[in-house]
């Protein structure tokens, strides 16, 4: 137990004598250096030891013999000791970061460091204003010279800009200072109260805190920081980034008590309006420095908002401190983290760091702390905005749960871009220089804590269920065994998923099951194919695996949180799966960013949901609860956006064509049922309570859109997985139809569609991937008459589009046919019209899928082509034995539905031996099976009895001419295939959907660029932001 | 009410001297200015019963930081002239 | 142009947004409890004649450390950006010189006497150690070509500075609190040799200010 | 001394409309300076009472009375570590123009914009 002053007293000692050490040389100078920062850490910790875990109550430290009033007093409780144990820690590591750099240049840059610590652990600890003023003069001095540590123009105008900014904001603390000290007659926290300050007082109130409040660098008065952050040396920005915020945010915590609720609420709007339009102006941003500082600038108005709105609402301590202290600790680790990054990799435009992928244990650190500024799970910063959130929507206060929202949305979109850059981009001859140990050191102990500090959260604060780990075991297991060879990493995976299943999932006749069968036994029969792979780069099994335990985890999620955190699971895998693709880049990040969006509308509805008893999955239990409309109609856009519901379907043809091709198949059966899952999750407590107001006609029309358009866009596409891609938009409609229908009828149809869709869908995938594989190409009318050569795949792809189609005798007619008797009984004429257009539009593609790469002519180039690989074909035909199962007996799959949806609505079909019979008829699919046997029977015996027989042809039938085209492939019936079709009916491709978005896209672009013109690089117009800033302030809180 | 009279004469010739301290074109002139107003702080400081602030600031703010600016004006000019 | 509009409005924003302080300020007619409280602390406690001197020297130690520190980190940083570089240049006069060695002498010991009586009389460390300095500046100008001995500036400086904080450590370990001036007996009201540690730590602090701007001086004279 | 108030604002207001309207590097620093003695104006009219000597208890004082006697110490003691930050503060932004003067030849701030957006 060594009390807190001696951190100061030593750093001050040690500070004067470095000079006279230094005469004895480098080396001791830099060991009294080293040794004094330590010193400071493990002082520290023992601290936070004892109030964390020990129970200590607050210290507080007199100086001069005196108690407080009289003199300065120091106190170190569990807050102060929170915020300095990061704060020295990251001094520590910012000095070994910066080691090198320590050894070359002048004694005085150690002082001044040295003294910057000292500063800051002095500036969190007092708690007298003017001493607080005295200590962020200290800190700023020092921080000011050490911005030109590395001393160039840049770093030097940014420096001089900082020095003037500085200096208006601490000159208005000071006035803020007197000003308080002549109100209250003191200067010493304790013996200060609001009450003290009326009327024009509050004038010395308000100085004081926007004096601090332009420390921490509010839009727009925030230029000449992001100068700083921009030119100067990596470690000391880190330092700036990390360490100075985040003494300065706590001397504003100290100050709160005295601000009355009206500069509590101005405030938290000026976080806010910091936080989303330096994101915003951040997606133009290019240099990687600059790019994070306008990311650490959001970051800390988000926290400054959060700590004046909990404030003001008197939230309570456990929540705020979850809420604040998770945010501030995800930017201090994630931003100290990436900027010493960036100082290893040394480019200044984030589209050259492809030159990182020479260095792949800094790359995933990279794509780590990326991960964790996102706020994404299970980093600390996305339980404070989970928590965030509910508390925003509790006080209804949604402007700035929208405004945060789509901050984070921005920032998450310019973090992806960046790290699509990286993964993605061309990458030139050059090699990275070689890493110091002194400089990856640091990085590896901060993310070693961020990993930490997540999982103490999820298990003490949330003590969440063993299996919502799994998705994070599965890549670090993954990761640690990535030496193995591929076939056996894929061994591996299989039998985690059958583990997984056998372990986790119920049996009982429930949608679990059914959905556990998709997500899991099908994931599993799926991953076979990937053992074709020859070799996979590392992490794709851990992404795999994240991405299937994520699914499976849906199902079994026991709280809202559960089912959130393992929703951002599997998107995450999935971005990276997808990323993982050749062309991939533009691709992932549209994926990314949609995907993030619809899981914002869900965190948004999760804010509005009830509590829910907490014993067993949620699945079971929602029904109990009444979901308001609000939390409905958000939840659903997020779970339409992962089903590619028409609007927001655009990033389906990319994400599916781009993954690679044996991945495509998990994203197009299994991904895609997610967000069936979400809306079926919905419609049960939607049935089992009264409902306000029939949303779920909406999305039956919805639904219908979607299986139209999907169905035309397929249509005319010539890259088979973009068709294939739209035809899932296309069934995937269907399926939200007749869940939207909420009748019993209607979910059997449903979740036969689901099942089927899943089934089918998974096979075409696999049979297109093994096609790819041998040709090479994605285009259809590169290929044809590959039935010879192929027919395995070939059978696949046929009885595949039979079920699709649903035409007898496979198991999708059966779907159809109760889709269509569903819609008629409930009504629903005009829907079911427009299905059975979509219907005949379906045959369209799916003909010319078949006909364009397996009938025609062969390419002279694919004369010696193979069939699939076995590992291919293996799923194929456990497909295919499934389809065929439930086609020949569908009371295998009706009956149990027929169950499974008696738990939630009054049976309404009879099913007796093969015969399923509804209100308007019946369906035997046994007989259905043995006519249409019979139908094709006779003309296959016609043919064949034909075939042989010599055929006369006419002169002018070019097909048999042997003439050879000039442009073989213009003229190839695969090209343009149904280009009449397209002068009739293309005008409802157009897409405008997709212009939709672009005008989002360009208008949030030209925004930003419209916002960054503030930023002109004059530090004089910085001041006159920072004093209009001032006075704007100061006019909307009316004092 | 002598102090009073001497505050304000001093008052208004560092404002004056503020203003002309901003803008004079000659540099020099513009240092020794506003170390003329900290000058003239210190005796209002007198006045106001700080003699130690007053003393400072006589010290400090007039002598050493005139000083200091001088400095710096002759490394710029310096500067200047090895160009 | 239209910055200039700007720029007028801001400053009438500025002016109006402190206009209320000054037309609504009202000086107080007593002290308040705390000011009350280091008069006669002063007096009672410390046996200091100068307030402000046992304000500063005790009552807010902590922020005198923090401004000594502040003129530390202001000689360092300024050490770190300037380069030295030597040029020769003319000499003055040796009358010039002599009679400035002269002066010197004195205006240090006017500057000795300042920060050892601060407790006694107005002025103190900081304004003691000014003087000091300007006695340097005063050789400084008369000979162009002197050189300081850096290694005894440096040793004053950071030997002063460490000497202090020492001083601050000393109450500490005797429990009675950092910087603590009681550590040596109060002597007799009125003396040179009272207020216990006041004198000392104000000649160090005179020390290291009057040490700290000669290197300021001689670093930004730089040739 | 209301009188007083009023000029430490008045000082504060002319240093700062000085820092936004100059362009020259050094003129911007004075305006800083400028703005620094304002404020020191402003604290140590701040503790003055009336009719009051200042807060140096030898003979003149009656010890007893002291506190109806003097002026507030403390703004006297803040405005003294301000001075000496102010002149830290001064120092090094004068360093900075030095420096900066060096890379570009020139005083004016229009000329320091190469970092922006």
């Amino acid at each position: 137990m060594v009390n807190p002053i001696y951190i100061i007293i030593l750093s001050l000692l040690a500070g004067f004598l470095l000079s006279i050490f230094d005469k004895g040389g480098r080396k001791l100078s830099l060991t009294v250096f080293y040794s004094v920062l330590t010193f400071n850490v493990f002082v520290i910790a023992d601290w936070f030891y004892r109030f964390a875990i020990l129970g200590v109550s607050t210290l507080t430290i007199n100086t001069a013999g005196f108690s407080a009033p009289l003199s300065i007093n120091l106190q170190l409780g569990m807050l102060e000791s929170f915020v300095l144990l990061f704060a020295n820690l990251a001094g520590l590591l910012s000095a070994i970061y910066l080691i090198k750099k320590f050894k070359e240049s002048k004694i005085s840059s150690l002082i001044l460091y040295l003294i910057l610590i000292m500063g800051v652990n002095g500036l969190v600890m007092t708690r007298d204003l003017f001493n607080m003023f005295v200590f962020l003069e200290i800190l700023s001095i020092s921080t000011f010279a050490l911005t030109i540590l590395t001393k160039n123009k840049k770093s030097l105008s940014a420096g001089f800009k900082y020095m003037i900014a500085g200096g208006v904001a601490s000159t208005f603390f000071l006035l803020g200072v007197i000003f308080v000290y002549y109100f209250s007659g003191n200067l010493n926290l304790e013996f200060i109260s609001s009450n003290d300050f009326t009327n024009y007082g509050l004038i010395g109130v308000f100085l004081l805190a926007i004096g601090i409040f332009i420390e921490l660098k509010p839009f727009p008065a925030n230029g000449w920081a992001l100068d700083v952050y921009e030119s100067v040396n990596s470690g000391i920005v880190a330092i700036i980034a990390v360490v100075n915020s985040a003494a300065i945010i706590f001397v504003l915590y100290k100050i709160l008590p005295l601000l009355p609720t009206v500069y509590l609420s101005v405030f938290t709007g000026m976080g806010i309006v910091t936080y989303i339009f330096s994101n915003l102006v951040g997606i133009r941003q290019s240099n990687p420095k600059r790019l994070l500082g306008y990311s650490s600038v959001a970051q800390m108005g988000l926290l400054a908002a959060s700590l004046f709105y909990t404030t003001k609402l008197g939230v309570s301590q456990n929540i705020s401190f979850l809420i604040a202290g998770g945010i501030f600790i995800n930017h201090f680790i994630a931003k100290a983290l990436l900027f010493w990054i960036a100082g290893i990799v040394k480019k200044n435009n984030i589209k050259d760091w492809s030159v990182l992928r020479n260095n792949i244990p800094l790359l995933i650190l990279f794509g780590i702390s990326l991960l964790a500024l996102s706020g994404l799970p299970p980093f600390p910063g996305f339980w404070a905005k989970w928590e965030m959130v509910k508390v925003f929507v509790g006080s209804k206060y949604y402007i700035g749960l929208s405004a945060i929202l789509v901050g984070s949305l921005l920032e998450a979109f310019y973090l992806f871009r960046w790290f699509g850059y990286t993964t993605k981009n061309k990458l030139n001859k050059e090699t990275m220089e070689q890493v110091q140990f002194s400089q990856i050191f640091p990085i590896i102990v901060f993310v070693l804590i961020l990993f930490f500090t997540s999982f103490w959260i999820m298990t003490n604060v949330y003590s969440l269920n063993y299996f919502n780990y799994l998705p994070l075991v599965a890549i670090f297991g993954m990761f640690l065994i990535s030496f193995l060879r591929s076939k056996v990493k894929a061994i591996i995976s299989i039998a985690a998923v059958v583990l997984y299943g056998y372990f986790l999932f119920p049996l009982g006749m429930s949608i679990q099951l059914l959905f556990g069968i998709i997500f899991i036994i099908g994931s599993g029969i799926v991953i076979i194919s990937t053992i074709n792979r020859k070799n996979t780069g590392k992490g794709f099994y851990g992404f795999l695996l994240m991405m299937i335990f994520g699914m499976g985890n849906l199902i079994i999620a026991e709280s809202f949180l559960a089912f959130f955190i393992n929703w951002e699971f599997m998107t995450i895998a999935a971005y990276l799966l997808i990323l993982r693709g050749k062309r991939a880049k533009i691709p992932a990040i549209v994926f990314i960013t949609f995907s993030l969006a619809g899981a914002y509308f869900i965190l948004a509805g999760f804010g509005y949901m009830p509590n829910i008893a907490n014993n067993g999955a949620i699945i079971n239990t929602i029904g109990t609860i009444k979901i308001p409309l609000m939390a409905m109609i958000l939840m659903i856009i997020g779970f339409l956006v992962k089903s590619a519901s028409f609007g927001a379907h655009i990033w389906i043809p990319g994400a599916y064509a781009e993954a690679e091709d044996d991945v495509t198949p998990f994203f197009s059966s299994m991904f895609s049922k997610t967000g069936i899952f979400g809306i079926i999750l919905l419609a049960i407590s939607f049935i089992k309570q009264t409902p306000d107001f029939d949303l779920f006609y909406w999305l039956g029309w919805l639904g219908a859109i979607s299986a139209i358009v999907g169905a035309f866009l397929a249509t005319f596409q010539e890259d088979v997985k973009k068709l294939m891609a739209y035809s899932s938009m296309s069934q995937l409609g269907y399926i939200i139809v007749s869940i939207s229908l909420l009748s019993h009828l209607g979910w059997i149809s449903g979740l036969y569609l689901t099942l089927n869709h899943f089934m089918f869908k998974a096979m075409i995938f696999i049979a297109i991937a093994g096609v790819i594989y041998r040709t090479g190409t994605r285009q259809m009318y590169k290929m044809g008459g590959l039935i010879k050569k192929m027919p395995l795949s070939f059978i696949t792809v046929l009885i595949g589009i039979i079920a699709i189609s649903g035409v007898p005798p496979l198991s999708g007619f059966g779907s159809k046919w109760l889709l269509y008797n569903s819609l008629i009984e409930k009504g629903w004429f005009l829907q079911a019209g427009v299905f059975f257009f979509a219907s005949a539009v379906s045959f369209l593609y799916l003909y010319r899928m078949i006909h364009s790469i397996f009938l025609g002519q062969m390419k002279y180039e694919h004369q010696n082509i193979k069939e699939s690989p076995i590992w291919y074909l293996i799923p194929q035909v456990i497909f295919i034995i499934g389809i065929m199962a439930i086609s020949m007996y569908p009371n295998l799959i009706i009956q149990p539905l027929n169950t499974i949806v008696g738990n939630y609505f009054n049976s309404s079909i009879v099913i007796d031996g093969y015969n399923v019979t509804s209100s308007l008829g019946y369906w035997n699919g046994n007989m259905v099976m043995y006519v249409t046997m019979g139908v094709f029977a006779v003309p296959l015996i016609l043919l064949l009895l034909i075939n042989g027989r010599t055929q006369t042809v006419k002169q002018f039938n070019i097909v048999y001419a042997a003439e050879r085209p000039e442009s073989p492939q213009t003229t190839h019936f695969a090209h343009n295939m149904f280009s009449h079709y397209y002068k009739a009916l293309g005008g409802l491709t157009k897409p405008r959907i997709q212009s939709f978005w672009n005008y989002v896209s360009e208008g949030t672009n030209s925004l930003a660029g419209l916002f960054r013109q503030i930023y002109s690089g004059n530090g004089q117009t910085y001041i006159l932001h920072i004093i209009l800033y001032i006075v704007a302030i100061y006019f909307i809180m009316g004092v | 009410m002598i102090s009073v009279i001497i505050i304000i004469t001093l008052g208004i010739l560092m404002i004056i001297a503020g203003i002309v301290a901003l803008h004079l074109k000659n540099l020099l002139a513009a240092i020794i200015t506003a170390g003329v107003i900290s000058l003239l702080a210190s005796v209002i400081y007198l006045i106001l019963g700080s003699p130690d602030v007053a003393m400072t600031e006589a010290s400090i703010g007039s002598g050493l930081t005139t000083i200091i600016f001088l400095y710096a004006l002759n490394k710029v000019r310096k500067e200047k002239k090895d160009d | 142009m239209i910055k200039k509009i700007i720029v007028i409005l801001a400053m009438i924003g500025l002016i109006m947004m402190l206009f209320p302080l000054v037309t609504n300020f009202e000086f107080l007619e007593n002290l308040n409890d705390l000011s009350t409280n280091y008069v006669s602390g002063s007096v009672n406690e410390l046996n200091s004649q100068n307030v402000v001197t046992s304000v500063i020297v005790t009552y807010r130690g902590l922020d005198t450390l923090g401004e000594v520190t502040v003129l530390f980190l202001a000689t360092a940083a300024i050490g770190f950006l300037l380069k030295k570089k030597k040029t020769k240049k003319r000499g003055s006069s040796e009358l010039l010189q002599t009679a400035s060695s002269f002066l010197v002498a004195l205006i240090i010991l006017l500057g000795v006497y300042i920060f050892t009586h601060g407790h006694l009389t107005p002025g103190g460390g900081f304004q003691g150690g000014v003087i000091i300095a300007t006695a340097f500046l005063l050789l400084i100008l008369s000979d162009v070509n002197i050189k300081f001995n850096h290694t005894i500036l440096q040793v004053v400086e950071s030997f002063s500075g460490a000497f202090y904080v020492v001083i601050g450590l000393i109450g500490l370990v005797l429990t009675i609190g950092f910087l603590n001036a009681k550590i040596i007996p109060l002597g007799e009201y009125g003396n040179l040799f009272s207020a216990g540690a006041i004198p000392i730590i104000y000649s160090l602090i005179g020390l290291k200010v009057g040490s700290e701007l000669t290197n300021i001086l001689d670093t930004m004279r730089g040739e | 001394m209301i009188f007083a108030l009023i000029l430490g604002f008045a000082l504060l207001l002319i240093g700062i409309y000085g820092m936004l309207s100059q362009k020259n590097l050094i003129k911007i620093v004075i305006g800083f300076s400028i703005v620094d003695t304002g404020v020191h104006i402003i604290i140590v009219s701040i503790g003055y009472l009336r009719n009051r000597t200042a807060p140096i208890l030898n003979s003149v004082v009656d010890l007893g009375k002291a506190a109806q006697q003097v002026v507030d110490p403390i703004p006297s003691v803040l405005v003294l570590t301000a001075i000496v930050i102010g002149l830290a503060v001064t120092a090094l932004m004068l360093t900075f123009v030095v420096e900066l003067y060096k890379k570009r030849n020139s005083l004016s701030i229009d000329d320091y914009q190469e970092l922006k957006w």
